[in-house]
């Protein structure tokens, strides 16, 4: 099973991949974020009920599907990581976790300074808010418990099982304003039927997220990179890499 | 079913020589009750009112309360490592464990709840809603505070670090508990919360036994 | 079967009834409306089947449509009030504060507060919910007529000039 | 920690690890009882990996934590073994006067001392039939007695083709010409 996934397994192969993706990752994220931003948030033309307090959607809305995008990814990598044992999953799990935490503390401010003109309030106790607050709590519950075992084995396998049966939360997040009468909209361009949003502010709604999904692999990868370095530093491939690098830089100096 | 049977009678034998780990947390669940009113003021209507969440809010504490010694005799004194090595059916010892940590520290919460009732000065079909959702939603608190306790058994700092993990997983309990009481002291129907606490109960029974098994499985590993 | 297997099999076949028990008691909470409140109608004439009836000095949520016309503001403070209905009954809720944007006359939305009298409430907190579309006003204008935009109301912040976010007349010089 | 062990066990053998304070002899009891995983390398019983056999079945582990509950008696240890660990249905009361206990069967553990606690906590050799036994330090904490009675108890298991694997600085080549012996070397 998964015999595909072993050679990206191995610490090595998967440092170099994520050394070739970064760099590409990262120009496509700023370009996107760029374009998206300042199409978004300066030339799309205003709401006909909300005005111009609409367009925070163009941050919030990118950042709250990716902090549970981020979720769901570091529940595959935690599934992995239980099961077949990769300990570059269990890397992977404390990689994606602060990135996550901070999209979804992105998401419940802009969320925050959009209900208070909108709704009326700041925040309300409702299944979509409720629910998005507990993914932030789930996702520091995954860093604080990695952190606090002396054994950093049993640390990452406890949070990779905590962020698996945090899982559960996810259908509820996305499902929360459907199920219950809540203050939350409905969803505007996830639903299977024609996205209820005008052609004019979809396209830079679209390009924001893409650009979220790119900085947030950009960042797993970069962050991914640090944590083999750091947990292989004693294996013979990374001391080779860092002697060389040393040379290469002694040898441009002289 | 032999082994439901032994862990169940070694967990009650435990019980019944260790009574301050059972009484400790009802206690501190009366005191804490008996602060509130001292605290806001016995004003009858504000403490009829914001009664349920009190009641919530101590019940879940003192559940917390309790949680930490689950299973951290077990692993101190080696019996987890001597059942997980000998593949014993491990999923009956946590179930074992779990009732009997229900029956001792959220049955008697039931049982006085009548007591509370009349202390917080609430009528008889508030009462009636705080004993179905404590029926309900203490099984879940139960269950949710093993998984803590078995998620942080080797860990440095695990007491604290177990409410910090646990304590969120109660907020939806907690909104759809007092909302129910809520209701039902509004004189609304509030079947529809109990509904949706008996299901996160169902989706709790069958889940989170699992998850306490391989957490246990870990820690010993 | 050995003992072994037939305590998994035990184990998996109430797994899923626990699972089939949870999914059924989420749909029957789902057929139930959770999030109760009362409406002008049942304020009046009782709720369900025994007619019950709030009584004045208890905490309630109400819900409606706002009646158009009838938003009263004080001139100095924030005070204002407004009729909701919702089939027939009128209640009148008093309020201070700042109204959210998307409070229109015409439109549904929640008040939590507690009941005066017979048809008064005081609220403490006004809530409008709005949708999930999203368009610039030409096009909301040209699908929908001018349905979600009372005609003198093209631009939400110049509706309320006590209450309105700041923004919102900037965003209706832009538009023109 | 340890690299480069390899070693076989047959039915009928005793295998004695020995080494210095902080070798590795604990951890790699744990691997052997498939508690922890080698980082490189296999478990192999009856020439399958332990994880896809019956080998947790076979195996009776004691580690250096004795899994006595201080307030429990030894009878009630003794019953909650049986159950749980599927033991031989046995007197309690003659296992505990066999270890020297006669007399002490109602009291709590906590008042035992620690070679009687040690006792109670070996008892489950005289109710198990499982094959391989592994014992981490079982001679800890026992007077001289005691530890004649286990390594009589050990020959009798030897003898009906079971193994042993376990850890201790006690010579055994006296009682146990037979057995083996895994030096482990502290390597820094």
């Amino acid at each position: 099973m998964f015999k595909w996934l072993d050679p990206y397994a191995k610490p090595e192969t998967l440092y170099r991949l994520c050394g070739l993706w970064f760099p590409w990752l990262m120009t496509a994220a700023f370009i996107s974020l760029l374009i998206g931003m300042v199409w978004g948030l300066a030339f799309t033309p205003a709401d006909y009920q909300q005005g111009d307090s609409y367009r925070i959607i163009h941050i919030h809305v990118p950042a709250a599907i990716w902090s549970m995008g981020a979720y769901s990814s570091m529940a595959i990598a935690a599934l992995i990581a239980l099961v077949w044992q990769v300990k570059a999953a269990q890397w992977a799990i404390g990689a994606i976790a602060p990135i996550g935490a901070v999209f979804t503390v992105i998401a419940l401010f802009t969320g925050a300074a959009w209900g208070k003109p909108m709704w009326g309030t700041w925040w309300v106790w409702d299944a979509r808010l409720t629910s998005e607050l507990i993914l932030l709590f789930l996702y520091l519950g995954v860093i604080a418990l990695s952190g606090a075992f002396a054994d950093r084995q049993t640390g990452a396998k406890a949070s990779a099982l905590l962020a698996l049966v945090g899982v559960v939360n996810l259908p509820i997040i996305h499902f929360s304003v459907e199920w219950w009468n809540t203050l939350h909209q409905g969803a505007t361009i996830t639903k299977f039927a024609k996205p209820s949003i005008d052609a004019s502010m979809l396209w830079p709604l679209l390009i924001s997220i893409l650009a979220f999904g790119l900085w947030l692999a950009a960042l797993t990868c970069l962050r991914l990179k640090t944590a083999i370095l750091q947990n292989e530093q004693h294996r013979p491939w990374v001391r080779q890499l860092v002697s060389s690098s040393l040379k290469s830089s002694v040898i441009k100096e002289g | 079913m032999v082994m439901f049977k032994a862990a169940f009678v070694r967990e009650w034998r435990l019980l019944a020589r260790q009574k301050a780990d059972w009484l400790n947390p009802l206690m501190f669940f009366l005191i804490v009750l008996t602060l509130f009113p001292l605290g806001i003021g016995a004003k009858p209507n504000l403490l009829a009112e914001i009664a349920p969440g009190i009641i919530w809010i101590a019940a879940l504490l003192s559940v917390l309360l309790g949680a930490e010694r689950l299973f951290k005799d077990d692993f101190r004194q080696g019996v987890l490592e001597q059942l997980v090595a000998a593949d014993e059916p491990m999923l009956f010892y946590v179930l074992a464990k779990i009732i009997s940590s229900w029956c001792s520290t959220a049955l008697p919460l039931l049982l006085i709840s009548p007591l509370i009732a009349l202390l917080l000065g609430l009528d008889a079909t508030a009462w009636l809603a705080v004993l179905l959702t404590l029926l309900l939603g203490t099984p879940l608190l139960n269950l949710l505070a093993a998984l803590g306790a078995a998620l942080t058994l080797s860990a440095d700092k695990g007491g604290i670090l177990l409410a910090l993990l646990i304590l969120p997983l109660y907020i939806p309990l907690l909104i759809f508990a007092s909302a129910a009481v809520d209701n039902a002291s509004l004189g609304l129907d509030y079947s529809g919360q109990l509904a949706v606490l008996s299901a996160m109960l169902c989706l709790a029974l069958a889940l989170v036994p699992l998850a306490v098994l391989k957490a246990l499985k870990l820690n010993v590993g | 079967m050995n003992p072994r297997r037939k305590q998994r099999l035990m184990a998996v076949s109430a797994i899923l009834l626990l699972l089939s028990g949870a999914v059924g008691a989420m749909l029957y909470a789902l057929q139930e409306n959770v999030d109760l409140f009362y409406t002008p109608t049942q304020l009046l004439e009782g709720f369900g089947k025994d007619k019950i009836k709030p009584v004045p000095g208890q905490r309630l949520r109400i819900g409606g449509m706002v009646v158009p016309g009838s938003v009263k503001r004080d001139e100095s403070t924030l005070k204002v009030s407004f009729d909701l209905v919702d089939t027939g009954p009128i209640v009148t809720v008093h309020y201070e504060g700042i109204l959210p944007d998307l409070f229109r006359e015409g439109q549904g939305i929640v008040a939590q507060g507690t009941l005066l009298d017979a048809t008064n409430i005081e609220a403490t907190e006004v809530l409008a919910k709005h949708d999930e579309e999203y368009m610039p006003p030409e096009v909301a204008e040209a699908m929908k007529g001018i349905k979600h935009v009372p005609p003198a109301k093209t631009y939400p912040g110049k509706t309320y000039p006590a209450t309105s976010a700041p923004v919102a007349p900037a965003a209706a010089e832009v538009q023109q | 920690m340890f690299e480069a062990v390899n070693l076989q066990l047959a039915a009928g053998q005793l295998l004695q690890i020995g080494g210095k304070n902080g070798a590795g002899k604990s951890s790699l009891l744990r691997i052997l009882a498939g508690l922890a995983r080698p980082d490189e390398g296999a478990v192999l019983w009856q020439h399958q990996p332990i994880d896809d056999s019956d080998f947790p079945q076979n195996l009776c582990f004691i580690g250096h934590l004795s899994g006595v509950q201080p307030q429990l008696t030894a009878l009630e240890h003794l019953e909650f073994w049986q159950a749980a660990f599927g033991l031989q249905p046995a007197d309690g009361y003659r296992v505990l006067a066999t270890l020297g206990l006669a007399g002490l069967e109602d009291i709590p553990c906590q008042l035992l001392s620690a070679g009687q606690q040690r006792r109670v906590s070996l008892a489950r050799l005289w109710l198990t039939q499982r094959l391989l036994w592994i014992l981490d330090e079982p001679f800890t904490a026992l007077d001289q007695s005691a530890i004649v009675l286990l390594q009589q108890k050990f020959t009798e298991h030897l003898s009906r083709g079971g193994a042993i694997i376990l850890t201790t600085h006690q010579p055994l080549t006296q009682h146990f010409p037979e057995a083996q012996l895994l030096e482990l070397a502290y390597r820094w």
